[in-house]
């Protein structure tokens, strides 16, 4: 996608997925042919109904893929100039790509403390700085530091904001974000954007953010993505999305015309489709 | 060419009993090569069919199965595993079958016996029944104790609570408290070696004069070296599997002076048999020495041999008349193996085929060295036993099957 | 475990009745049939030439009753999720206990084996009380000593087994026939064989087998879902413990004669090998498991057979290793297949379903 | 009441206990680092006895330097098997991969018996007092040994569990092999690691019982005789391991202490154990030290 | 709406504690029978725990739930499930290696008979008369939930969405008089979010299902519930009716983090 380094002022990418093809166990067909770049330091947002597969795309370029028996068929996933497509994820991660995976997926079984050392666990800085981190980190989440029993009993939301402050402690270079708004009250979806954002502008790391939250995700991104049925079918600058007229209608409600209440949408939307 | 005749031989060379079914396996391979070097059983080659079934009484009937497909006359089996199994199908199928399991009950081949639920017509085996054995030391622990001078000895029954130990438990019991002992409560130690302090400390404790050690010769080891580590001056005597060259060089010292049964002479005792057995060794394996166990192989199958022998001649060799040439003669030692095998006598009615039993005593000079073989210690002294007595049973009714 | 979902696509149904039918395709329907139907000829003699050894036949006959103790462990572990190390011993408990009833109280043995394995089932459940409270591996070692404590009372019990004789168990009588040759008693295991495989396809297709599977899946949610954990956890106990019974039975009137020995912790764990190489969860798998496992020192047996019968049988070391490479192999192959085909045959058997019935396009 | 007798069997329980408990322990190592329960155990202990028991006939090593090659083989080892064997089965159903380890002690168990024989080997004498005086009861120097050895990889572990950042990259593979590598652990470098510590572990045992008893694979039964002290102790509790085994060793004294005295059930000592066990658990599902399952929706 | 104002649900000051962490402490709370009752409240407010109480995977150390008029608070979750309560889970519970079909058939369970011996004589017992009737009523559920396509496909393997979806129709599947959702519209996006509020109003007006729900998306909150409830702290806040809710300024401040600046994720929704 060309029109994605012109977008953005400087051009050299980090991440480029060319035309990945997805299988799962051999036989599930999920990505056909899905391609995009993320320049560095950009703020990249993916968006899409259930089931497009996002997270398989996140899956893809963090190699977590494997370990779902899922595998990349066709296409390659250029990470600073190497194909890194079915790579082993812990090398992938040592190179500096970190995924928040969907739904918490923190360690029950251990503190939080213990959970945000093991984000840390390529780094081989010393104690002190980690420990500094770790201080960071409870600044962004004041309440993570007051639950001192093991994380498995956090609540929902806490869990979350345990999983982003483990992608911090590793100061990766880029960062993959599967739906961290996903359960999070108001206050704290914004919050966690304003993190992401300074992450992203002030320590200078690269996002790929997939969201629900299209309001948010197209507020705060450089560019996005919008993806149905395992392919592409939409992308642009944040202005053009934000202007896009089916964007509007399906992403951010209230396209158009004036917004009908939940309550009062008698009829099913049908679904209109890009393809 | 000559024709053969297959005879079935199993074996657990891989098992948990391997240890001592591979010199009684290794006897009757030997036995065989050397009557093939012979001219074979009444003129046929043996084609002996050596099968490993690792104690699996599954693999054993399979086994069968396809021994009876191919034509088997007869059997020589193993263990309790194998054996028990096969009982029904032997009986039913008239196959005899020549077993090392000697539990008293596979004795009585009419099941006349209260003891028995079930005659095994069919099963033979050359050697004393478990209970005999048992019987036989006792017997020379009461001489013993008289000897010594102990007023009311004190006997005390050990095994593990399984069949295999278990089956002489009645027997030996009872003999005792018929020769006067003072029977102690059983202790129970398993199979599989562990630590068995405590049992030799309850052992101490109980006062015993006398322990018979009813397990296998491994679990035995560990028996003997702890009840030495906590200082339980008993005097063991253990079952026919218990005690061995190789027990004798593992426990060391802690075996010195156990007594223990045998149903055929040592390898290289002064018996006139012996130079058949010499013979028998060179044709076959060609070893220097052969564990205890051997010769109990090779009296097996020599009874064996000599029955089909007879069958040949009585209207060939079928099961049936195998069987009857058990019990053609009484008092019967085949022949050039005399003082090797004890004299044996088989009826129909009556399967306890060797009432005397030769009774040897365990003797562990000095500190054994693991790196020496078994023969080299023998050579040099370290370990070696000798024979006590001769005890002869007498065939009471009433042991039948018991 | 539940891929079977793939083998339906491109499959249209008109009921629901059709839908939920024991075979997921007509096809397989056919097979199993057809399956039935070899089973059925397979020991038949016509003159001098029969179709299988009676070697062959007793390995079948084993692997019948073996594969119905190992349904009814797969029912436990591959359904419910609870591991158990105890199984041979429910299995020898039936053995016993359709001996018993049929010497003590002259039960007929027809009658007896049904009994066996509803007595079975009684004490199965009360070994699986501890499941109501204890998971996962511990519950695992909890059932280890259901399997010492039930052998060291066959040891103790002469009433009950005979003790260190073991105990007699009469031929299979049916109407006053005698179905003691292996010909004839093939056809009692093969009946229960097939009567015990439907059974389980059935209740795996209706509420309770469900259940099962949802409390192996998640327990708790089970629960908010109205099940009882207590319960089904107990009941699969008492289920699979009644399909152990059943086996011991047959198994102790084929050979008519039951010994402690045969029940040790070694053929609990066998089951388990069965099972897991068959496939958790897979009815038809536990039976493919169970042939993988009878069948495997056999053919080790006749492969070290030739060999030995070759010309290198006379090269020692040959002939003194090859028991040991026999057992070696066993246990090499066990861990090779599982390298392979970590799911197991009936996985590997619906993939291959799978794999022609919807490449490349999915969803 | 015999009080003599009654303090002689919980000595030996409890120094028996130490053992049963270093055993324990290799189970727990494997265990939470890979959810694996290894039924080779058994069998890593056999070869360790086995190789040191050559190492010194054979070679006619001293002690010291044999048990150190023994140990050092046995690192190797357990890579070897980790990268042979296990890296294959790495995100394969657990059961499974148990499945393998019994296989694989099949296999073991074989070719032991075919290298070593099938009789029991004595040790050639290692300590010139066989056993020591301890509170007017003689306990084999040897157990002495092994106390001393596992009390120090005991406190050795628990700190690397606890602290140590591969002690932590350890737990969390064991609690979710896809989380682990998203945080950039390298999964199979983590197994071979627990693998070999086991196997280590393991060997110092093996080599242990058969000083005491000799060497035969009958010695590999106590891999399945410590089951109930690493349940009892807690799946993944390194102390609960050693404590466990403690318990198990006075209870099957005890046991035969009353057994003696009173009931003369016989078979107590074996038994017992079990029965205590059962009724442990009802109350404590996760054993002692266990952590329990995090039951929360 | 459902005019009667019989409370189906009475919880009277429950408090929970894990350890040191107050979980909930002396909340009390009325749901009318046939509403549609509404939780919010900041992350580790103790919402979950609530429902966790209701639903009797915790017991409160003090206080009593009365369902229906029934005290149930020391009930075991699965006679509640008998008694009509159904519920979703926030962290996804599905049954990962069942089709979805069968997820939905679990649902049933209480309100079937057949158990494992006429199921194993399935043909005869009945078992498969029930289980054909049960498949129709599950049928309807698929159908109304639009998840036909994925009927026969494993729950594990679909996509978290869809998962979500599911879920829901196994909790509609037991035919519950209250059904007790845990943010159900997490993880959707806006089209999502307006199907599946839709077959929430729908549950509730004409399947008529009391529902309550804990969401994090004001818009959808507003919109389609009743009454609302606030906690923090594992307290009680406020409650009340949507508009009142909204314009309470500790809502506002503690919740929606609102300054005046027209907010994004609810905005537009809400003005
Ligand atoms: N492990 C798996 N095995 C088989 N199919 C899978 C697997 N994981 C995902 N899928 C399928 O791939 C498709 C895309 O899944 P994915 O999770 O990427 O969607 P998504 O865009 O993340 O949806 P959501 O927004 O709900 O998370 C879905 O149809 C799902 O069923
Ligand atoms: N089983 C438990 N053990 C210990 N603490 C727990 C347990 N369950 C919940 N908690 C604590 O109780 C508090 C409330 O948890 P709860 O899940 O109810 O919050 P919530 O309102 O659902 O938050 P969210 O909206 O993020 O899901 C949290 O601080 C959590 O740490
Ligand atoms: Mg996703
Ligand atoms: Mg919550």
């Amino acid at each position: 996608m060309a029109e994605a380094a012109i977008a953005n002022d400087n051009a050299d990418l980090m991440l480029s997925v060319n035309n990945i093809e997805v299988v799962y166990n051999e036989v599930i067909l999920v990505l056909r042919g899905v391609s995009l770049d993320v320049p560095k330091g950009a703020l990249v947002t993916l968006l899409g109904p259930n089931g497009a597969g996002k997270s398989t795309t996140l899956k893809a370029i963090s190699g977590l893929l494997g370990t779902e028996d899922g595998e990349v068929t066709r296409g390659e996933v250029i990470y600073n100039g190497k194909n890194v497509a079915n790579g082993s994820p812990d090398q992938i991660v040592r190179d500096g790509i970190f995924q928040v995976m969907e739904g918490r997926r923190i360690i029950e079984d251990m503190t939080v403390i213990e959970n945000l050392r093991l984000g840390a666990y390529t780094r081989k800085d010393s104690n002190a700085e980690i420990k500094a981190d770790i201080e960071k980190v409870f600044h962004y989440f004041p309440r993570l530091k007051e639950r001192t029993g093991l994380a498995g009993y956090l609540s929902g939301g806490e869990q979350q904001m345990l999983a982003i402050g483990r992608a911090i402690m590793s100061k990766p270079d880029m960062i993959l974000l599967d739906e961290p708004s996903m359960g999070l009250s108001p206050l704290l979806v914004k919050e966690v954007f304003e993190i992401i954002r300074t992450l992203n502008k002030e320590l200078g790391i690269t996002m790929l953010l997939v969201e629900q939250n299209a309001n948010m995700a197209l507020k705060h991104c450089d560019y996005g993505y919008i993806m149905e049925s395992g392919k592409v079918v939409l992308d642009g600058t944040r202005e053009e999305l934000l202007s896009n007229e089916d964007v509007k209608e399906f992403y951010l409600g209230g396209g158009g015309e004036e917004r009908k209440s939940f309550k009062n949408l008698k009829s099913y939307k049908r679904r209109k489709r890009w393809l | 060419a000559a024709d053969k005749v297959l005879i079935a031989n199993l074996a657990d060379l891989t098992g948990p009993t391997a240890s001592v079914s591979k010199p009684f396996t290794q006897g009757k391979q030997d036995a065989a090569a050397y009557l093939n070097k012979h001219g074979g059983i009444a003129g046929m080659e043996i084609d002996l069919d050596t099968v490993d079934y690792a104690y699996a009484a599954p693999r054993a009937i399979a086994q069968y199965k396809s021994w009876k497909s191919a034509g088997v006359k007869v059997i020589q089996g193993w263990g309790t595993a194998d054996t028990e199994a096969l009982v029904g199908f032997v009986s039913r199928d008239k196959i005899p079958y020549y077993s090392a399991s000697y539990s008293a009950h596979l004795q009585d081949p009419t099941g006349k016996s209260e003891h028995v639920k079930k005659g095994a017509p069919y099963n033979f085996f050359a050697g004393p029944s478990y209970s005999d054995g048992a019987r036989a030391v006792i017997q020379w622990a009461a001489a013993d104790a008289k000897e010594k001078g102990i007023a009311k000895p004190k006997f005390v029954y050990m095994g593990d609570n399984h069949p295999y130990p278990n089956a002489a438990k009645k027997a030996a019991k009872g003999y005792a408290e018929e020769l006067g002992f003072e029977v102690g409560n059983d202790i129970i130690y398993s199979m599989k070696p562990g630590d068995f302090k405590a049992q030799c400390l309850t052992l101490k404790e109980s006062g015993a004069n006398y322990a018979y050690l009813a397990n296998t010769g491994g679990s035995g080891i560990a028996l003997l070296k702890a009840c030495k580590s906590v200082g339980a001056g008993v005097q063991f005597v253990t079952n026919v599997w218990g005690m061995d060259e190789n027990v004798m060089k593992a426990a060391g010292a802690a075996a010195d002076g156990v007594v223990f049964p045998m149903g055929a002479a040592a390898y290289g005792a002064d018996v006139p048999g012996m130079k058949l057995v010499k013979e028998i060794n060179a044709a076959g394996s060609n070893e220097e020495h052969h564990p205890v166990h051997y010769m109990r192989g090779v009296c097996s199958f020599f009874y064996m041999k000599e029955a089909m022998e007879w069958a040949a001649k009585n209207g060939g060799i079928t099961g049936d008349n195998i069987k009857k040439g058990m019990y053609q003669t009484a008092n019967w030692v085949p022949a050039g193996l005399e003082g090797v095998c004890p004299a044996g006598t088989w009826t129909a009615e009556d399967h306890r085929g060797h009432m005397d039993v030769y009774v040897y005593q365990a003797n562990v000079k000095g500190e054994v060295d693991p790196s020496k073989s078994v023969p080299e210690l023998l050579k040099d002294g370290t370990i070696g036993m000798t024979k006590l007595f001769d005890a002869k049973l007498e065939r009471k009714p009433e042991w039948l099957g018991l | 475990m539940a891929g079977y979902n793939m083998m339906r696509c491109g499959e249209f149904r008109t009921t629901y009745e059709k839908d939920t039918t024991i075979f997921p395709t007509p096809m397989s329907k056919k097979f199993a049939l057809l399956g039935v139907l070899l089973c059925v000829v397979a020991p038949l003699q016509f003159g001098e030439f029969s179709l299988v050894s009676p070697t062959i036949l007793t390995l079948m006959i084993q692997i019948g009753y073996l594969s119905i103790g190992a349904l009814g462990l797969n029912i436990l572990v591959g359904f419910t999720g609870q591991i158990s190390l105890g199984h041979a011993a429910f299995f020898g408990f039936g053995a016993f206990a359709s001996a018993w009833m049929n010497n003590d109280f002259s039960i007929p043995v027809f009658f007896s084996i049904p009994l066996a394995g509803v007595l079975t089932m009684a004490i199965g459940m009360l070994f699986g009380m501890p499941a109501a409270r204890i998971k996962g591996l511990y519950l695992a070692i909890a059932t280890l000593a259901s399997q010492f404590i039930l052998e060291d009372f066959f040891a103790r019990a002469d009433w009950f087994t005979g003790g260190s004789a073991g105990a007699l168990a009469n031929p299979f009588e049916l109407f006053g026939f005698q179905l003691s040759g292996d010909r004839s008693y093939y056809y009692v295991v093969l009946f229960y064989m097939i009567a015990m495989y439907i059974l389980a396809a059935n209740l795996m297709r209706s509420r309770d087998g469900r259940a099962f599977v949802a409390v192996r899946d998640h327990y708790l949610s089970a629960e908010v879902m109205g099940i009882n954990l207590t319960w089904y956890r107990v009941l699969s106990f008492g289920i699979s413990s009644f399909y152990a019974g059943i086996a011991g039975a047959l198994f102790a009137h084929y050979l008519q004669y039951v010994s402690v020995e045969s029940f040790n912790l070694f053929l609990s764990i066998q089951f388990i090998g069965m099972i897991i190489i068959g496939g958790l969860g897979s009815v038809m798998g536990s039976l493919m498991g169970t042939a993988f496992m009878v069948l495997l020192p056999e053919v080790m047996q006749g492969a070290a057979g030739m060999i030995t019968s070759t010309d290198w049988g006379n090269i020692p070391a040959i002939t003194e290793g090859i028991n040991f490479m026999k057992e070696m192999v066993i246990g090499l192959a066990i861990v090779l297949f599982l390298i392979f085909e970590p799911d197991g045959l009936a996985h590997r058997w619906r993939m291959i379903k799978a794999y022609w019935k919807l490449y490349p396009f999915s969803y | 009441m015999n009080w003599d007798l009654l303090i002689q069997l919980l000595m030996n329980g409890l120094i028996i206990g130490c053992l049963y408990g270093v055993v324990a322990m290799c189970f727990v190592l494997i265990y939470k680092s890979t959810q694996i329960v290894n039924f080779a155990q058994g069998e890593f202990l056999l070869i360790g006895a086995w190789v040191c028991w050559w190492f010194l006939t054979t070679w006619e090593l001293p002690f010291i330097v044999g048990f150190l090659f023994t140990l050092g083989f046995m690192t190797v080892f357990g890579i070897a098997l980790q990268v042979i064997v296990l890296r294959p089965m790495i995100g394969e159903p657990i059961i499974s991969v148990i499945m393998v380890t019994i296989g694989l002690s099949l296999f073991f168990q074989a070719s032991m018996k075919w290298m070593f024989g099938v009789n029991v080997q004595p040790f050639p004498r290692v300590f010139d007092t066989q056993t020591v005086e301890f509170l007017g009861f003689q306990v084999q120097t040897a157990y002495i040994m092994s106390l001393v050895i596992s009390l120090f990889i005991m406190v050795g572990f628990a700190w690397f569990f606890k602290t140590s950042k591969h002690g932590l990259a350890m737990r969390a593979t064991a609690f979710d092999q896809q989380v682990a590598q998203s945080l950039g652990i390298s999964v199979k470098n983590v197994f071979a690691m627990a693998w070999a510590i086991s196997a280590v572990v393991s060997a110092v045992a093996g080599v242990v019982i058969g000083i005491v008893n000799g060497v035969s694979d009958t010695l590999a039964f106590i891999g399945i005789k410590v089951f109930p002290a690493v349940i009892l102790g807690g799946l993944d509790s390194i102390i609960g391991a050693i404590v466990g085994g403690i318990i198990i060793g006075l209870l099957e004294n005890f046991a035969e202490f009353t057994d003696s005295q009173w009931f003369h059930v016989g078979n107590l000592y074996t038994i017992a154990p079990f029965y205590v066990l059962v009724i442990i658990l009802m109350i404590k599902p996760y054993g002692l030290f266990g952590t329990k399952d995090i039951e929360r929706v | 709406m459902t005019g009667q104002t019989t409370p189906i649900l009475e919880v009277d000051d429950i408090s929970l504690r894990f350890g040191g962490v107050r979980a909930l402490s002396n909340v009390s709370f009325n749901v009318n029978k046939g509403e549609l009752f509404s939780i919010i409240g900041p992350n580790g407010a103790g919402k979950t725990s609530l429902l966790n109480c209701v639903s009797g995977r915790y017991s409160p150390q003090e206080g009593s739930i009365k369902f229906k008029g029934q005290e149930v608070t020391k009930m075991t979750p699965n006679h509640r499930a008998e008694l009509g309560m159904g519920r979703t889970f926030q962290n996804l519970a599905l049954f990962a290696h069942m089709s979805v079909l069968d997820n939905i058939m679990v649902g049933r369970h209480h309100l079937m008979k057949n158990n494992f011996l006429s199921g194993g004589i399935y043909w005869f017992g009945g078992a498969q008369k029930e289980e054909l009737i049960h498949r129709r009523e599950a049928e309807d559920i698929i159908d109304f939930l639009e998840i036909s396509h994925i009927r026969k496909s494993v729950a594990g393997t679909l996509s978290y969405g869809l998962r979500k979806r599911v879920e829901l129709a196994r909790a509609v599947a037991l035919r519950p008089d209250l059904i007790l959702l845990d943010e159900p519209m997490a993880g959707m996006n806006l089209e999502e979010k307006e199907d599946m509020a839709r077959y929430i109003v729908d549950l509730n007006e004409e399947w008529g299902m009391t529902v309550i729900m804990i969401e994090h998306d004001m818009g959808v909150v507003m919109d389609i519930s009743e009454r609302v409830m606030v906690l923090d702290f594992g307290k009680n806040i406020a409650e009340g009716l949507p508009h009142e809710i909204m314009s309470n300024d500790y809502v506002k401040r503690a919740y929606l983090g609102e300054e005046d600046d027209a907010d994004e994720n609810a905005s537009d929704e809400v003005a």
